[in-house]
């Protein structure tokens, strides 16, 4: 236990076993595929989970921290590592995963071994994104996961899959390309100021940047991120591949794709680019944009047939309320943008599975054809109440220990935005309770509902851990916030300090005490055994 | 100091409601069809945190704290300076709340006991309504506004779900929804007061807040307003006053004891009891105060003179909540926090009263007419008349809380309402005193009306149905009885010194060390506006205006009674539409009208234009185009690519001599 | 004398090459390009290039346009087909390329007068010297055996080519 | 006349030549004409060759023997390709070889 | 050992590559002369074996040039850049024999002369690469461009492979008239065609500048634009490659484009870097439009044989930004792109033949449908060098371009960098509506015949080869960017674009030698 969770390699470890998983997958039965991809997700969520406790809280430096050279020539590392703001992304992958899993079990009915396959590239893809502490590392997983979403979303999808999977893919890459070319812009200042190539964050974030041209690159970086926030009015492509995708294509799409983009803005753009990031005009735009995707989308959401698309749409008002908050840059806001994201993850993702529940027994997602399902399914009626309930932030629910820190916060720093935001509170009953009403109550008139059956004991068992993480964190945030607290106080002394010309050549205090990812001119790592595995 | 108060069992009194929901939902899905958990769980819970705070109020009234005691359970959220506890409050009030909830809440689970128990969602109404107490006490009970503020939308929650517990009519379902949202807003006032408050003072915790108030804001500033007018936003919502009141009418959709629980007796007078307990803000605040009061008024007036022209008992009943409510808003809206609490206490009893009385009404023509197999609806006091020889308990006891809103002497609402009248008037708030004064006359009539029509004249339940109408069992009438007794004796804990009886001080020097600080507040900024006069604004004492009002109120009684009386209503099938000015209040001044037309409507037009046009149209339609145009692109080029030669080697030759030119020239 | 044949041949290869481009018949066509390759060598031998000259005559003017000539026949493309030659804005287009064609390279070689151009012929000592063909075999079979030998290769590609194209088609 | 202007002249001539070619195989559909234009350009080359090679040494004389040999190679090639193509064809009009397009 | 070409016969072990893979060539013919009449199968095994022994022996002999010989400049350069074109030509040469043997069969062509003729257009490359000289520069180019026509028109059945010849040939003799015009000038302007003294010439005059050197530079340009297709000299490009057998088509796509472009790199950005004023702006432009119109104009193609083609035209435009940088770095980054695209192209281009079917029929989108369920593996393949073409990691392509991106913002031209995404993004639209075809659509039955070993074996080594030039991209770059600054050059003439920005290869090299 101590050998592992004290190592480098437990990370390792969680990004490699559903590589293995997928090879398993393919290699074996069609029948089994999915036990397979249940089991080895099951066992990363087994393995991560130790973490909440063994993660030592009040240090922001890079805990369980690997760094090996992977192509030494220019200075790229197989660097990776976890703050309190990744730990909680890495859990929230680990549990969604299984969970999606086990909600594909009757959904998909074809071709499973690449589906599951493919689920279990996508997760290496994910944990990968949010261990990364190497740019090349960290842009070869954020494109690796295009792919398989790619696939789930355009062969397991829904009619307009295709129209749906490409948008989704060229949305998103259009943004990515341009990060690249700012990556390696970055790689080239450094290397100009310090002579060595790295593309390791520790080293790259010491770069000292014009103003003007951290403006260039902040933009780079932060459309690749805003696309995959969204924020609006990037975010067309998400009703889409929501609609279309399968359920836990929708569920990873809501739960844990989304998160990448802010974790892209905390993790990267902003402490990059800390001038940048606090000058007025890109917190303006991107404040501002966030509340009109609060607004706008919850507006939009409210007029939606499809309960799908109208998820999709809470999701870009939710993730609106996160980028208020993440740019609000003080403890609250900061701190309830990344629990709200964990929350939206959770309460998103349990949306999407049990619209895709009564999807497998209807084979219609229009809100219209339901209503007075709680007569046949309680069990179902009951659920989709909690989570509607966290959804729209209801106190006692996790929704609003995230929603209450973030306005929190961004009220100290622009009040007006904040009171605007918090409007949406108001229009989030405005869509959510229209739709639980439209589903579960008013009069059983649809023959066909009659016979539906609740849900079973699996449809039970996937939703039991989300229903429980609904109430714990909206009773007992504090242990999540204590993790993270650090690294978020770290984040924001960092950028507020390095954002004053004097001190911009000061570098970050990025886990002084141990590990140092140190430059990798003066490596202070203990190199591991080279037999080590080089690369992922 | 020598406050050594210890609140007894304080996580019981949360803990076993919470229990009672726990146990009564699990019960929902795993035994359905037991009734005797549900019975003995549901109320029994509620009724153990009812002795439970009897014992607290008896351990605190040997110590008399002037602070309140603190217990914190556990940190909830913390970050940066931002530190919020689960952390709970006992003082006066917040104990005087607790007896309140739980004890009518206690009386009314019984009550629904009998009321309920034909209804196949037996179990999962318990639990809505155990989670309803839980909710309501906490709101009661907190500490910080955070946590309160969890009651507060919790209380809303159990609410929206009460409302809608019928959930198979369409309308239910609407009015839950309605009831929810139109809260929200309310809600969205009191998030932004936290956010103001927490700004202002760093802390969310209210003893914090309200030691430090009067040093950080500057009193009548725009700040401490802001705070106030939002957080009394807060109140309009959930208190259903003007503009927001339009949500109570509808929640009657909800089972009758609902609506004598939550929509009359305890959650709706939060917003009275968020303005008491922010007193020391709102005295900071004279415009706030002035809104709140003058809101409260209006919103009594308005609701009085709906009331007059309904003919759903519980509409009538459900106005003359608002109504009432806002007599309380205007009590604590004027200062006179105490002469608030005390008739928010008293309009608990009557009003759970009449509302369970309306219910046993119901019940007994809805069983009726179950037996002969009638429609209609069983709300319509059109479809009633005559129930008096036949509900006697039913009758009697409503008659009681009748006379108790009336504020006949010497039931409790004359007390209770005569204090704020007096109050209003010797503050030198003319024009509110003269508002109550009407408003205190029409409750008097549209109450004679509700009974005239219902236990008076013929009944007009239709065929048969009278020999079916009977008196409700005792698990409905005890509670009846129980309410009756606390509708007449309830407002003797407070009787005038002017008035020639005893006089008893109980209330006031209860909840004194609570409002201390808030009335030296306000006297201190009144300090400038000079002494209070000790006249009505007519002039003439106290004694001389409470004997008016309740002499004025018997005369409209009696007048009422005997004009009615003689009058012959026609069952509901039959009636015709009122008629000019009745038809103006028959569909309520034509408010919800007003809304859907200028809010609601709009509201939808907008976003599903949104829908369609911004995110269709411009956003999509930017990128297709942008595609579209790549596409358009690459067509024209591969129209070049024709398949001669001599094409090829013509733009070879172009591309040659563009580049030699360049070198050239 | 040296100018005048120069401008004699020059004026030869141009309006021979003109006439080849502008005569639709593909026999003719033919004949003129024979002709401007004579002018040609003409003006090589003018320019101290005596072996080539020979060689132009010998390869091109006797080989390879024989070989144009004998597939014209096999093809039995005598007569001028309709519209081989393109009119109209084709043909506009096609001489307005030409003509800033030369106007370019007239810039390059006549405004500019490039310092690296010697005044005398550097040929002479060495034709002198070695004679005609001894001073182009020398570097041929030295410093550019190499090349010599590439062009073998060269040489035998296109045979298997031809052999490969030209061969009746298989079954 | 000197070296240098016979060499200014050459070199133009060259110039008009290749420029000849080019229009030539611009204007011409017959395949084997403009193969005919290209033949000329290289010629015209040939010549820019040889005159540079009067001033620079023997060079641009070998050159030239290497460039008739390529275009002997090209000839044979190339006539050897117009044959194949006529057999598909039936004809050398290069306006017909539009199968492949777009 | 160390040549001196004072003595002729060095330049026998200088071209040690090139004529064993002629020799190779020689006795293709000899065997095939000598088996038929005997044999009424076209071949028979000792075709390929001989030819891809002798494509061995030449990759060793280049590996044994590269480490153990040093030479002074003449006419054939003996530095590690001509090693790893070599290198990357052999290897290509080896997977394009290795598919003919395949496609050959399949196609009944007649495969002797295949070989040979394929053999003596890598000889041909091999020549172009290693050139020093600007008349071996244009017999190279002219051996190879002539065995090529003849092999695009080699399918004597079809008349599209007919016409792809012709078509090829005849803008292709256009071109060499220009390539041999700029010769001539630059002759002209320096007296030399040995690109060595060139460069001394060049670097000694560029100060008062020369119109006639100019010209011929940017003649010599257009030549080599047109070889490596660049817009607007690409035009032929589609036709050609889709009307050339598919095998071919893949074999000239890699090998004429990497032959090319190996030379460009060494005559522009090393030999005539010290013009760079005359052509960087125009490789600049070139470099543009060659990223943009291909681009464009393969979103609408229906036919996947015709869209690889502009695809492939596309990538000359990505490698040109390697060129366009004119640093050590980016001759490094073309190297290694073309080593990549070498592989994922001529991947690509076979799993076209081989879905395609007998008389290459099925080409179209429609004919792809559902491939990534009836062949697996086949589909496999082609997503893999989909994913590769389109730059996505972890395939070699991304690498490639990561280079390609370094390189040009080391040289400050971070418009190309930008329009380099820009342009990868449009391209990712017809890459993936390939894959969505193959995964996303259901196609009817249609039975693909199953692909022999020689198939098998290269696809495996095409894909393996990709992704590991993605994951573990080292060892290449390391080669590559040594390569790439040690072009034999006359001496004491630093590159001077070498100093800017990119890594300082020298110390980094000696620092981290093995």
């Amino acid at each position: 236990m101590e050998a592992l969770y004290g190592s480098h390699w437990i990370l390792t470890l969680l990004l490699a076993i559903p590589l293995v998983g997928a090879v398993a997958c393919v290699a074996g039965g069609e029948g089994r595929a999915r036990w397979t991809a249940l089991l080895t997700t099951l066992l990363v969520l087994a393995l991560s989970l130790p973490l909440f406790w063994t993660f030592r809280i009040g240090t922001a430096e890079f805990q369980n921290a690997v760094s090996l050279p992977w192509i030494e020539r220019w200075g790229i590392r197989y660097a990776i590592g976890m703050d309190g703001i990744s730990l909680l992304m890495i859990l929230l992958t680990t549990v969604i995963m299984p969970i999606s899993i086990a909600g594909s079990f009757s959904y998909i009915k074809t071709k499973e071994r690449a589906f599951y396959a493919s689920m279990l590239v996508l997760m290496t893809g994910m944990l990968g994104v949010f261990v990364a502490l190497d740019l090349f590392l960290f842009y070869v997983f954020w494109e690796i996961m295009l792919i398989p979403m790619y696939l789930i979303i355009g062969i397991w999808g829904g009619k307009r899959r295709i129209y749906s999977a490409v948008k989704f893919f060229l949305f998103t890459a259009a943004g990515s390309l341009l990060m690249l070319v700012a990556i390696v812009v970055l790689v080239y200042l450094h290397q100009q100021q310090t002579g060595v190539s790295s593309f390791v964050y520790a080293d790259l974030i010491q770069t000292s940047i014009a103003p003007g041209l951290q403006l260039l690159l902040f933009a780079a970086f932060g459309l690749a991120f805003a696309i995959k926030v969204p924020l609006f009015p990037f975010h067309t492509w998400l009703p889409d591949a929501h609609v279309e995708a399968p359920t836990a294509g929708s569920v990873i799409l809501a739960g844990i794709l989304l998160k990448m983009g802010v974790y892209g803005f905390l993790r990267f753009a902003m402490p990059l680019f800390p001038v940048a990031a606090t000058s007025l005009p890109v917190i303006g735009t991107i404040v501002l944009l966030g509340l009109v995707g609060i607004i706008y989308a919850a507006w939009v959401a409210a007029v939606q047939p499809d309960a799908k698309k109208l998820i999709a749409y809470t999701s870009v008002a939710h993730l609106g309320f996160v980028m208020v908050g993440l740019f609000a840059l003080n403890s609250q806001g900061v701190s309830g943008a990344i629990l709200q994201m964990v929350n939206h993850g959770i309460s998103t993702g349990a949306l999407f599975l049990l619209v895709g529940m009564i999807y497998e027994r209807r084979h219609t997602r229009l809100i219209a054809d339901f209503g007075g399902l709680a007569k046949v399914m309680p069990f179902f009626a009951f659920a989709l109440t909690v989570v509607a309930l966290s959804s729209i932030g209801l106190p006692g629910t996790n929704g609003f220990v995230g929603e209450f820190l973030i306005l929190v916060g961004a009220f100290q720093r622009y009040p007006l935005v904040a009171v605007l935001a918090t409007t949406g509170v108001v229009f989030a009953a405005a869509y959510m309770l229209p739709m639980v009403q439209r589903i579960i109550l008013n009069p059983l008139t649809q023959e066909e509902n009659r016979e539906l059956d609740d849900l079973n004991a699996r449809e039970r068992w996937i939703l039991w851990p989300l229903l429980a993480l609904i109430l714990l964190i909206g009773v007992f945030p504090q242990p999540f916030l204590d993790r993270m607290s650090a690294s978020v106080d770290g984040l924001i002394e960092n950028v507020q300090t390095r954002r004053l010309p004097s001190q911009a050549s000061r570098g970050p205090d990025l886990g002084a005490n141990e590990l140092r990812l140190a430059p990798t001119g003066e490596r202070a790592i203990p190199e591991p055994d080279p037999d080590g595995g080089v690369g992922p | 100091m020598n406050e050594a108060f210890q609140p007894i069992l304080p996580g019981l009194i949360l803990g076993l409601p919470l229990l009672g929901a726990v146990l009564n939902g699990i019960g929902a899905f795993a035994w359905r069809d037991s009734k005797t958990i549900p019975s003995l769980v549901g109320p029994l819970t509620v009724l153990a945190a009812f002795a439970i705070g009897v014992a607290n109020l008896l351990a605190m009234r040997a110590v008399m704290p002037h602070e309140p005691a603190l217990v914190p359970l556990w940190t909830w959220m913390r970050s940066g300076e931002l530190d919020i506890s689960v952390m709970l409050m006992f003082d006066q009030l917040s104990l005087l709340m607790t007896l309140v909830v739980t004890g009518v809440g206690g009386i009314i689970h019984v009550y629904s006991v009998g009321y309920m128990r034909d209804d196949p969602g037996y179990s999962r109404y318990f639990a809505y309504l155990n989670l309803f107490i839980f909710f309501m006490l906490i709101l009661v009970l907190s500490a910080n506004y955070p946590l309160m503020f969890v009651g507060w939308e919790g209380v809303g929650l159990c609410s929206y779900l009460l409302i809608g517990f019928w959930y198979e009519n369409r309308e239910y379902s609407d009015a839950g929804k309605k009831a929810f949202i139109v809260n929200r807003i309310g809600d969205f006032g009191f998030l932004v007061a936290m956010f103001l408050l927490f700004s202002t003072f760093g802390t969310l915790d209210m003893p914090a807040i309200f030691r430090e108030a009067p040093e950080r804001l500057l009193a009548d500033g725009a700040l401490v307003t802001a705070i106030t007018l939002f957080l009394f936003l807060g109140c309009v919502g959930k208190s259903a006053q003007i503009p927001l009141y339009v949500w109570l009418p509808d929640a009657m959709a909800g089972p009758t004891p609902v609506s004598a629980l939550i929509h009359a007796a305890t959650m709706v007078t939060a917003g009275v009891y968020l303005v008491a307990r922010s007193g020391v803000l709102f005295a900071l605040a004279p415009v706030s105060q002035a809104v709140v009061a003058s809101v409260g008024a209006a919103t009594a007036l308005l609701a009085a003179t709906i009331a007059l022209q309904q003919f759903d008992i519980k509409k009538v009943l459900a106005y003359s909540t608002i109504s009432q409510l806002g007599y309380m808003f205007v009590a604590v809206g004027i200062g006179a926090y105490t002469a608030g609490i005390f008739h928010l206490m008293t309009h608990a009893f009557f009003k759970a009263l009449l509302f369970l009385g309306a219910g046993a009404v119901i019940h007994a023509v809805h069983d009726a007419w179950a037996a002969t197999g009638a429609h209609g609806d069983p709300n319509d006091m059109r479809n009633h008349g005559g129930l008096r020889r036949l509900m006697p308990v039913t009758g009697t006891t409503m008659w009681i809380g009748t006379l108790a809103i009336a504020g006949v002497i010497p039931f409790a609402g004359f007390f209770s309402k005569d204090e704020i009248i007096w109050q209003a008037g010797v503050r030198g708030y003319a024009v509110l005193w003269a508002l109550a004064l009407v408003v205190a006359l029409l409750t008097a009539g549209y109450m004679t009306r509700l009974m005239v029509m219902t236990f008076h004249g013929e009944n007009r339940s239709g065929e048969g149905a009278g020999s079916h109408l009977h008196e409700v069992g005792a698990v409905m009438w005890m509670p009846l009885a129980i309410l009756a007794a606390l509708s007449v004796v309830g407002g003797w804990v407070q009787i005038p010194d002017a008035l020639p009886l005893p006089h008893v001080d109980l209330l006031h020097s209860w909840l004194e060390p609570v409002f201390e600080p808030a009335l030296l507040v306000a006297a201190g900024v009144a300090g400038q506006h000079g002494e209070a006069s000790h006249t009505a604004p007519l002039g003439g004492g106290e004694a001389l205006w409470a004997a008016l009002s309740t002499t004025l109120a018997v005369i409209v009684i009696l007048l009422v009674y005997r004009g009615l009386a003689a009058r012959r209503y026609r069952p509901a099938a039959e009636a015709a539409e009122p008629t000019g000015f009745r038809a103006v209040l028959y569909h309520k001044w034509y408010v919800d009208e007003l809304y859907d037309r200028l809010v609601v409507r709009p509201l939808l037009a907008l976003w599903r234009g949104c829908w369609r046009i911004v995110d269709d149209r411009i956003i999509d339609g930017t990128v297709n185009g942008l595609a579209g145009v790549a596409r358009l692109a690459g067509w024209t080029g591969s129209q070049l690519q024709s398949g001669r030669v001599a094409t090829y080697l013509l733009v070879f030759m172009i591309g040659a001599l563009i580049i030699l030119g360049s070198l050239a020239f | 004398m040296t100018d005048f044949l120069f401008f004699l041949f020059s004026a030869m290869a141009v309006l021979s090459a003109i006439f080849m481009v502008m005569q639709s018949n593909p026999v003719a066509s033919v004949l003129y390009l024979v002709v401007t390759f004579f002018s040609l060598s003409g003006l090589f031998v003018i320019l101290d290039a005596h072996f080539i000259a020979a060689v132009q005559v010998i390869v091109y003017a006797g080989a390879i346009m024989v070989l144009f000539l004998f597939v014209i026949m096999l093809l039995n493309l005598g007569s001028a087909e309709v519209g081989d030659l393109r009119r109209g804005l084709s043909q506009l287009l096609a001489g307005s390329v030409a003509v800033a064609l030369v106007a370019v390279f007239a810039r390059l070689f006549l405004v500019e007068t490039d310092p690296a151009v010697p005044e005398a012929s550097a040929l002479d000592p060495l034709l002198e010297a070695q004679g005609a063909v001894a001073a182009v075999a020398e570097p041929l079979f030295t410093r550019y055996l190499v090349a010599f030998e590439v062009t073998s290769v060269l040489l035998l590609v296109a045979v298997v080519g031809a052999v490969v194209l030209a061969r009746r088609r298989a079954p | 006349m000197n070296a240098g202007y016979l060499a200014d002249l050459a070199l133009v001539l060259s110039a008009v030549l290749f420029a000849i070619g080019v229009g030539g195989v611009l204007v011409r559909r017959n395949a084997i004409i403009v193969f005919m234009c290209v033949e000329l350009m290289l010629n015209a080359v040939n010549l820019s060759l040889v005159t540079f090679s009067r001033l620079h040494g023997i060079d641009g004389q070998i050159i030239v023997f290497f460039v008739i040999s390529v275009a002997a190679a090209e000839a044979a090639v190339g006539l050897a390709l117009i044959l194949a193509i006529f057999r598909h064809y039936e004809t050398v009009d290069l306006e017909a070889f539009r199968r492949l397009r777009w | 050992m160390t040549l001196d070409y004072a003595s002729q016969s060095h330049y026998l072990i200088a071209l040690l590559p090139e004529g064993i893979v002629t020799l190779g060539a020689f006795a293709v013919l000899l065997v095939d002369v000598f088996s038929r009449g005997r044999d009424s199968g076209p071949g028979g095994p000792w075709l390929e074996r001989i030819s891809v022994l002798s494509l061995l022996g030449a990759v060793a002999a280049s590996l044994w040039l590269g480490f153990a010989v040093e030479a002074e400049p003449g006419l054939v350069a003996v530095d590690g850049f001509r090693l790893s074109g070599n290198l990357i030509l052999l290897g290509g040469s080896l997977l394009a024999v290795l598919y003919a043997v395949d496609y050959g069969h399949r196609e009944g062509l007649h495969i002797g002369e295949f070989y040979a003729l394929l053999l003596l257009a890598t000889a041909g490359m091999m020549v172009l690469v290693g050139a020093q000289d600007l008349v071996l520069v244009f017999l190279g180019l002219e051996l190879m461009s002539i065995a090529v026509y003849v092999l695009t028109g080699f399918n004597r059945r079809d008349p599209r492979s007919a016409e792809a010849g012709l078509k090829y040939f005849l803008v292709g003799a256009f071109a060499s008239a220009f390539v041999l015009y700029g010769i001539a000038l630059l002759y002209g302007a320096t007296g030399s065609t040995n690109l060595s003294e060139v460069m001394g010439v060049v670097t000694a005059r560029t100060a008062e500048g020369s119109v006639l050197l100019a010209g011929g530079v940017l003649l010599l340009l257009i030549g080599f634009a047109y070889k490596i297709a660049a817009v607007p000299f690409h035009m032929w490009t589609p036709d050609a490659y889709e009307g050339a057998p598919t095998s071919v088509t893949g074999y000239m796509a890699v090998g004429v484009k990497a032959a090319a472009f190996v030379a460009l790199l060494r005559v522009f950005s090393v030999q005539l870097a010290p013009a760079a004023d005359f052509w960087s702006g125009v490789v600049w432009w070139l470099a543009m439009l060659t990223m943009i119109v291909p681009n464009l104009v393969a979103l609408v193609q229906n036919n996947v044989k015709r869209m690889l083609a502009y695809s492939s035209v596309a990538h000359a435009g990505y490698l040109l930004v390697g060129v366009a940088a004119g640093t050590a770095f980016g001759r490094a980054a073309s190297l290694f792109y073309l080593a990549a695209y070498t592989l994922m192209t001529l991947g690509a281009f076979a799993v076209v033949y081989a879905v395609a079917g007998k008389g290459d029929r099925r080409m179209t989108l429609a004919d792809f449908r559902g491939l990534g369920w009836r062949r697996p593996a086949l589909g496999f393949a082609l997503l893999v060098f989909l994913l590769s073409l389109a730059g996505f990691p972890p395939t070699g392509g991304f690498v490639g371009k990561l280079f390609l991106l370094r390189a040009a913002i080391d040289a400050d031209q971070v418009s190309l960098a930008v329009t380099l995404v820009l342009t990868s993004l449009i391209s990712y639209y017809y890459y993936f509506r390939v894959v969505w075809k193959m995964y996303f659509e259901e196609g009817a039955e249609q039975a693909i015949a199953s692909p022999g070993r020689a198939f098998r074996f290269s696809t495996a080594v095409c894909t393996g080869g990709v992704l590991l030039l993605g994951l573990l991209p080292g060892p290449a770059l390391r080669a590559f960017e040594r390569a790439g600054s040690e072009v034999a050059t006359s001496e004491a003439i630093e590159v001077p674009a070498a100093a800017t920005g990119a890594p300082t290869v020298g110390a980094e090299a000696a620092g981290s030698g093995p």
